[in-house]
């Protein structure tokens, strides 16, 4: 990879001129709700600012089916480097040594491949420290009161990431006491959101705290809370929506905090593809070339540093 | 009754009891049938004959009574077991299947096969034999069913019982949807059947009919026998009708009652064509006036009935009601001007056989009953029960579902439907197919009363003798083509035949 | 003979779904109704109540608290108008696989910020039109492409739901629109007489649809076409009209469904209404209208809609892992049916015994 | 006599369906049999021409290059290969939505800690066989369910796609299990003779398939049966253990679908296969199966599904907007199944001009 010459490691200004112009193939899964939206965005609009970058964005997908063969057709156009936001890690690492051993630099977007060789760079948003810090911000809120009621509105359940989220967040909890007393799915939609929370609300009369994995149902789960008139809990959201900031900042909401999840972490992938295939290397970093593997934090959100995170939020 | 003297039935059925829901079908029915001997099964519309045959072939279980095959007593679990016995069945309801080829219909349920894999070549010839056995050599055993025509699915559905190795054929009403010509050949085969030992149970409205092919008869009156194995040549045909009816029929088509010459013509055909099925076909017909199409099955007069009614869409033509164009292809438009078609095959065109009796008698008019979209189900009820009444629909339950009603009187609710429309003119295709001796007289009275009442009627019908009976005018047609136009009196069954056999040799 | 085109599972049940007759004394229109659909109904009845002894046992008193009574009532609202359209397009024999997708584009089109801009300045009464128009004319689509064009409804709905998603997301640049309109949002989450406007609308949509299909002209064209297209094509009926008029009022109860996920949401987006054809669907078929056509029924649906909702309310008060609910969901669903048929049966058993001479 | 029970869109198409007759003189069966679908494959190879013309000229020599032809045939196959199975239950009249889900749960089952265990102590073929066992299970379940029970088809395999799934989500914990037995991906994975073995698989359940629709006598029982059931039945066909077999049939084709996807993604999961079924549905009645059953056609079914995976090859080879695209997709499912149908509209016009009296 990267052909004979070293790479260099300009300015920040250094690396944003324009170089030759390098082709990148992008996947992702189905657009289906905010995040993923705002994810999918976030990356054309990046490939967009750069003149040297052509972006090609294959068909948003759940099936590993189609986005393996959306790869292999990378693979065949010869494309510079590939930014692969995996239906689900493991199936797709197959396909990502392929192109490796192609020759072409993969760089893997927030679900990670089952093993090391399958890209040149693992950029992650934290699932599992997601939920440990909102579990983290929960116990601090609550870690006196052992009888707490804890609610925990997951995701899409049938995915790995909800599963991280929602062990890390309950691991956590453990550690002052707490535990999930009531747990609902919904499926990242803003529908979903308000079903599942209404259903909740109705199962749970006297609630202390919640965590919504995503701000997008969030939408839905505050809607659903107005409707049932209730207020004696507080929330944390998930994902980090602009929408959820303002509310946040505005005080008034039972929305008192929300994890980040970063959102532009395709759009990072863009950059860093982009870096890798014209050879350049990151500008912050003393090393001389794109590092390995770059987990994103996930910090939580709170009224007191929310006008830090709102510029990067992404509008769902 | 059986006589001691005779051998050992073939078949012998004491007490059979079958019940439907509501319906008491089978009362105790008795029969016994010989080898090598045609056995006819006679009865009125919904007595019971197809109930009889089907828990012969297996398709019902009698509640009571006993079958006895070849003198040990048996029990027909299912379609297989009684193949199985050698009994095999021609239903009433054409049973052939039509996305599969003639063969294929064939030999469905026992294909030419070795461990599953067809032997296409073999099953075809065994196929094509078996047609020409049948007077049918032309029939290509590698087409497909679908597009053939009724009368050929029948035929199809005749290979089938005889490609089974079988000793009883059950035929129910296998000459209903024949013309004479086709009749002519059934009888030929059953014929040789006999022949060889093999015995028929055969079930016809047609009383001609089974004084030529029968050799002893059976009654059935309201699912109960009233009669076990008359000699055909003992029994004279009143004495039958009595035994079906419990009254005496006057078997006669009514008195024609001249057309006025000044009758206004109220359907008037003007070189009608439906392309790769006839051209340039035109006639009318007057208030009052009956006119009967008569030909060989297949010769396209389904389809011109169909093109005037709108429901094939004409490819060149006109077609007017009073002096009124229609749109060609819109049926609606031809009902509103007045035209109503009893079609030929009433269960898949005519009938929705789940709804009950009144919706099917009021499916062309229901809306009238409605003010503002709403209906007055009281009114469309009462009108349907009029006519429900009128022409003794039996059960006479306007919420009985039509799939529980015999034949005959399925036919009726489709006469019962154009009725309480009211029609300028009345198109009859094939109107007393499989309706028995006493309703068919009432349909004959009915038809002509129409005439009277000024009503325009055209009738097809495959049995010659109807068409020149009821019918003031008649068409001979055959291929598309009109063959003849001529007054009723003027011809002859031979004469129709004559004419139809050339037209179809040339 | 009539059995030909019947799905295999039908062969059965064919037999069994006979309308019993009302007597032969002739009862009324009424009576006959009634009787027809009432012996599957009370199937739907019990497996209700045996959910909700179960969500008593399990949960008690709250379970059974006004407010939770409400919250399964407002959860099924949405998904219960959508079914009452698709009752009648299964009725007449067809099927719409659309309905979710087109309910997400009118969400999409009404909340855009040009038509949220206009009805502030006029009336929220704008947001409505413009839905209904948008779901009326996706199922006028629909609807010409099945009667006109010949298009089997499976397939032509089908990429209805594929291309109304697609037209959503484009016009909604994937994003979710906020309903800022208060009036609009006012009217659809009050509450009238204690009972939230949400199920009102249910309510009225689903009587009105029973009046529609049993008591009306068009009713009665559905049902004649669901049994027998061809023999309501050669009495008359102008059946593509129909068929185009069904696959509209279907598109008009998505929308409708569509104003109340605004309402009940505050937003506009294009993955609401995601799968919710075959909860539709599996709601109507469970209910008890024949997926073959010809038999509807809006108290089954209603009934069958009411099922899967409090289903997933006592699920959700019993702190249920998805998954296993996805599982028991599924037996279910087999079962409500099963139970239906063994009803149907039984009534038809008993009018056996009780044998009336014609 | 067919017409009953069709659903709407059927009615004007019923008339324009009967297949051509071979000729009075009698042509060959195979003959015939082409000649029935032939005038609607016709239709789809056009339809298939179509996006390859506009591959070929918005992205040139790259598209046509052998590479990329497998890239389309690879991902066809394992779709390819569930739509067989597909095909077969839609032809007797059935339906099976659960295809999908079964698929995903196979994967779950056959990726097993325990079984990858005992499979590297004895053969990669355990897991095979685990695969199969577990489809053809369902399968077994949707049949009896359907077939004994009487439960609609459409259903019982909905009630199997919530089930399964959930199963599958169950036995995995959520988590995607990792294949790591390498004889197993090294088979699945490998190519001969150049074309790899996935694609080979698929070739070979289509020729079997093919064969077993056209020439066996399960294959004319299961058109027999789509067609008119009662007929079948008097026929004396066991048509309920015939049903059985059929869902039996289309397990067994997700766990193969399944096996596939296993060497394909080196991954089991219960979000294999995920909406798959509509996939396939859409690909077998695009291709010219009759929804209704009675006719069912494999050349057509692998057409179908050529056309979709074609389809997204060039849309992805043009960079195009994803919801743009399923926009197309939508207009294309509604074009390709009226093209079929012009086709077979013209065959038949032909046959009419000239009557053959039999
Ligand atoms: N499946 C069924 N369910 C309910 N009633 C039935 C059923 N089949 C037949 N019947 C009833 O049983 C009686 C006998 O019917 P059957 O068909 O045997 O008469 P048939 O003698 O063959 O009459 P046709 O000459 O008109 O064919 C009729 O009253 C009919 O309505
Ligand atoms: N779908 C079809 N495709 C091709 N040929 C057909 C089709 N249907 C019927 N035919 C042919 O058209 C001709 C007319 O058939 P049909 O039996 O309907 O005529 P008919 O004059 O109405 O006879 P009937 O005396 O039964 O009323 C026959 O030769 C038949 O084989
Ligand atoms: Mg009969
Ligand atoms: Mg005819």
């Amino acid at each position: 990879e990267g052909g004979g010459a070293q790479p260099t490691n300009a300015t920040v200004d250094g690396n944003a001129a324009e170089g030759e112009t390098v082709v990148i193939g992008f996947s992702g899964p189905a657009a289906d709700h905010g995040w993923l939206g705002a994810i999918n965005s976030a990356a054309i609009a990046e490939g967009e600012n750069f003149a040297d970058v052509d972006l090609r964005v294959a068909e948003g997908t759940n099936d590993a089916n189609l986005q393996i063969s959306q790869v292999e057709q990378f693979i065949n156009d010869g494309v510079d480097a590939i930014v692969l936001l995996p239906t689900d890690g493991a199936a797709l690492t197959a396909v990502a040594t392929k192109a490796m051993e192609a020759g072409i630099p993969v760089v893997n977007v927030d679900r990670e491949f089952s093993s090391p060789a399958a890209a040149r760079t693992t950029i992650l948003g934290d699932n599992y420290g997601m939920g440990q810090s909102a579990g983290n911000y929960i116990c601090e809120r609550l870690g006196d009161n052992p009888d707490a009621v804890v609610a925990e509105i997951a995701g899409v359940d049938s995915l790995p990431l909800t599963t991280e989220r929602s062990e890390g967040f309950a691991d956590a909890l453990e550690t002052c006491g707490l535990d999930v007393d009531n747990r609902v799915a919904a499926d990242f939609t803003v529908a979903g959101g308000e079903a599942a929370a209404s259903q909740l609300l109705a199962a749970a009369p006297e609630i202390d705290a919640i965590w919504n994995h995503d701000d997008d149902q969030g939408h839905g789960v505050l809607s659903a809370i107005d409707t049932a008139g209730r207020d004696e809990f507080f929330m944390v959201g998930g994902a980090g929506s602009a929408n959820a900031m303002e509310l946040i900042k505005g005080g008034e909401s039972v929305l008192e905090a929300t994890v980040v999840y970063p959102s532009t972490q395709a759009a990072d992938g863009v950059r860093l593809a982009r870096l890798i295939a014209q050879d350049k290397a990151m500008s912050d970093l003393v090393e001389v070339e794109v590092p390995k593997r770059i987990v994103l934090n996930a910090p939580v959100v709170t009224s007191e540093n929310v006008d830090q995170y709102l510029p990067t939020a992404f509008a769902s | 009754m059986l006589q001691e003297d005779q051998p050992r039935p073939l078949l012998e059925v004491r007490g059979i009891s079958k019940r439907f829901a509501a319906v008491q079908a089978l009362k105790g029915v008795d029969l016994d049938v010989r080898a090598g001997e045609v056995h006819c099964v006679m009865g009125q519309n919904g007595a019971g004959k197809s109930t009889l045959i089907k828990t012969l072939s297996g398709v019902h279980r009698p509640d009571e009574g006993q079958i006895f095959w070849e003198g040990e007593e048996v029990e027909l679990h299912s379609p297989t077991a009684a193949l199985d016995l050698g009994i095999a069945t021609m239903y009433q309801e054409l049973d052939v299947v039509d996305g599969l080829t003639v063969a294929e219909n064939i030999f469905l349920g026992h294909e030419r096969a070795t461990s599953g894999v067809l032997h296409v070549k073999q099953a075809n010839a065994t196929a094509r034999a078996l047609l020409e056995r049948l007077g049918h050599g032309g029939l290509s055993p590698s087409r497909e069913v679908g597009s053939l025509s009724a009368a050929n699915k029948q035929i199809v559905s005749m290979a089938r019982a005889l490609s089974r190795d079988t000793k009883l054929i059950i035929m129910d009403e296998p000459s209903a949807i024949l013309d004479a010509g086709e009749v002519e050949n059934l009888f030929r085969v059953v014929r040789e059947l006999t022949g060889q030992g093999i015995a028929v149970v055969y079930i016809s409205h047609r009383l001609e009919e089974i004084r030529q092919i029968g050799d002893r008869i059976s009654v059935i009156k309201d699912g109960r026998s009233t009669a076990n194995g008359l000699h055909v040549t003992e029994t004279p045909k009143a004495e039958l009708i009595r035994l079906m009816t419990g009254r005496d029929v006057a078997n006669v088509f009514p008195d024609r009652t001249p057309v006025p010459a000044d009758a206004p013509v109220v359907l008037d055909v003007d070189g009608l064509e439906l392309e790769g099925h006839f051209d340039k076909l035109s006639f009318t017909v007057r208030a009052g006036e009956i006119m009967g199409f008569a030909g060989l099955v297949g010769s396209q007069r389904s389809e011109i009935v169909e093109t005037i009614y709108g429901a094939r869409k004409a490819t060149a033509g006109r077609v007017s009601v009073n002096g009124k164009v229609l749109t060609p292809g819109s049926v609606s438009a031809a009902v509103d001007a007045g035209i109503g078609l009893s079609p030929e095959e009433r269960k898949s065109q005519g009938l929705i056989l789940d709804e009950p009796i009144y919706r099917n008698v009021s499916l062309s008019t229901f809306e009238r009953f409605a003010r503002a979209g709403l209906l007055d189900e009281r009114a469309e009820r009462h009108a349907a029960r009029e006519q429900i009444e009128a022409l003794e629909l039996r059960p006479a339950d306007p919420d009985r579902p039509a799939r529980t009603l015999s034949g005959g009187n399925q036919q009726k609710i489709l006469l019962a439907r154009w009725l309480v429309h009211g029609t300028s003119v009345l198109l009859l295709d094939e109107p007393t197919r499989g309706v028995d001796v006493g309703a068919r007289a009432e349909i004959y009275t009915l038809i002509r009363r129409l005439a009277e009442a000024g009503t325009a009627i055209i009738v097809i019908s495959s049995e010659i003798e109807e068409v020149l009976g009821l019918a003031d005018h008649v068409l001979v047609i055959d291929d598309g083509n009109v063959l003849t136009q001529t007054t009723a009196s003027d011809i002859d069954e031979h004469g129709v035949l004559d004419l139809v056999m050339k037209g179809s040799a040339a | 003979m009539s059995e030909q085109k019947t799905p295999v599972a039908e062969q059965p049940s064919a037999q069994t779904t006979a309308p019993s007759p009302s007597g032969g004394s002739g009862g009324s229109a009424l009576q006959s109704l009634f009787h027809g659909s009432s012996a599957r109904s009370l199937g739907l009845v019990i497996a209700l109540a045996a959910i909700f002894v179960i969500g008593i046992i399990t949960t008690g008193d709250r379970f059974l608290s006004g407010d939770n009574m409400l919250v399964i009532l407002r959860h099924a609202s949405i998904i219960g108008v959508i079914s009452i359209g698709v009752t009648f397009v299964i009725t007449a024999g067809g099927i719409d696989l659309s309905v979710g997708s087109v309910m997400g584009l009118t969400t999409v089109v009404a909340s855009l910020a040009s038509v949220q801009m206009a009805a502030t300045q006029s009336t929220w009464l704008l947001m409505v039109l413009v839905a209904l128009a948008v779901g009326a004319l996706a199922g006028l689509i629909n609807g010409v492409i099945i009667a006109y064009g010949s298009v089997v409804a499976f397939i032509a709905t089908l990429a209805m739901l594929v291309g109304a998603r697609g037209l959503a997301e484009i016009i909604s640049g994937r994003r979710t629109l906020l309903v800022t309109n208060t009036d609009f949002t006012g009217v659809m989450r009050a509450d009238v007489l204690g009972i939230p406007v949400l199920v009102w609308i249910f309510a009225l949509v689903a009587a009105a649809g029973w009046f529609l299909l049993n008591r009306t002209t068009f009713g009665r064209r559905t049902v004649a076409i669901g049994g027998n297209l061809e023999a309501s094509r050669l009495a008359g009926i102008k059946v593509k009209r129909h068929v185009v008029s069904l696959y509209v009022l279907a598109g008009v109860t998505a929308a409708i469904a569509g104003l109340m996920m605004m309402g009940r949401t505050t937003s506009g987006t294009s993955t609401h209404g995601l799968l919710y054809e075959l909860d539709a669907i599996a709601a109507v078929v469970v209910g008890g209208t024949l997926l073959a056509g010809g038999r509807g029924t809006i108290i089954g649906t209603v009934l069958g809609v009411l099922i899967f909702s409090t289903l997933t309310n006592v699920f959700t008060q019993n702190n249920m892992d998805t998954s296993v609910q996805a599982l028991i969901k599924g037996a279910i669903i087999v079962l409500a049916v099963l139970l239906q048929q063994r009803f149907a049966v039984r009534k038809e058993r008993k009018a056996k015994a009780k044998p009336i001479r014609a």
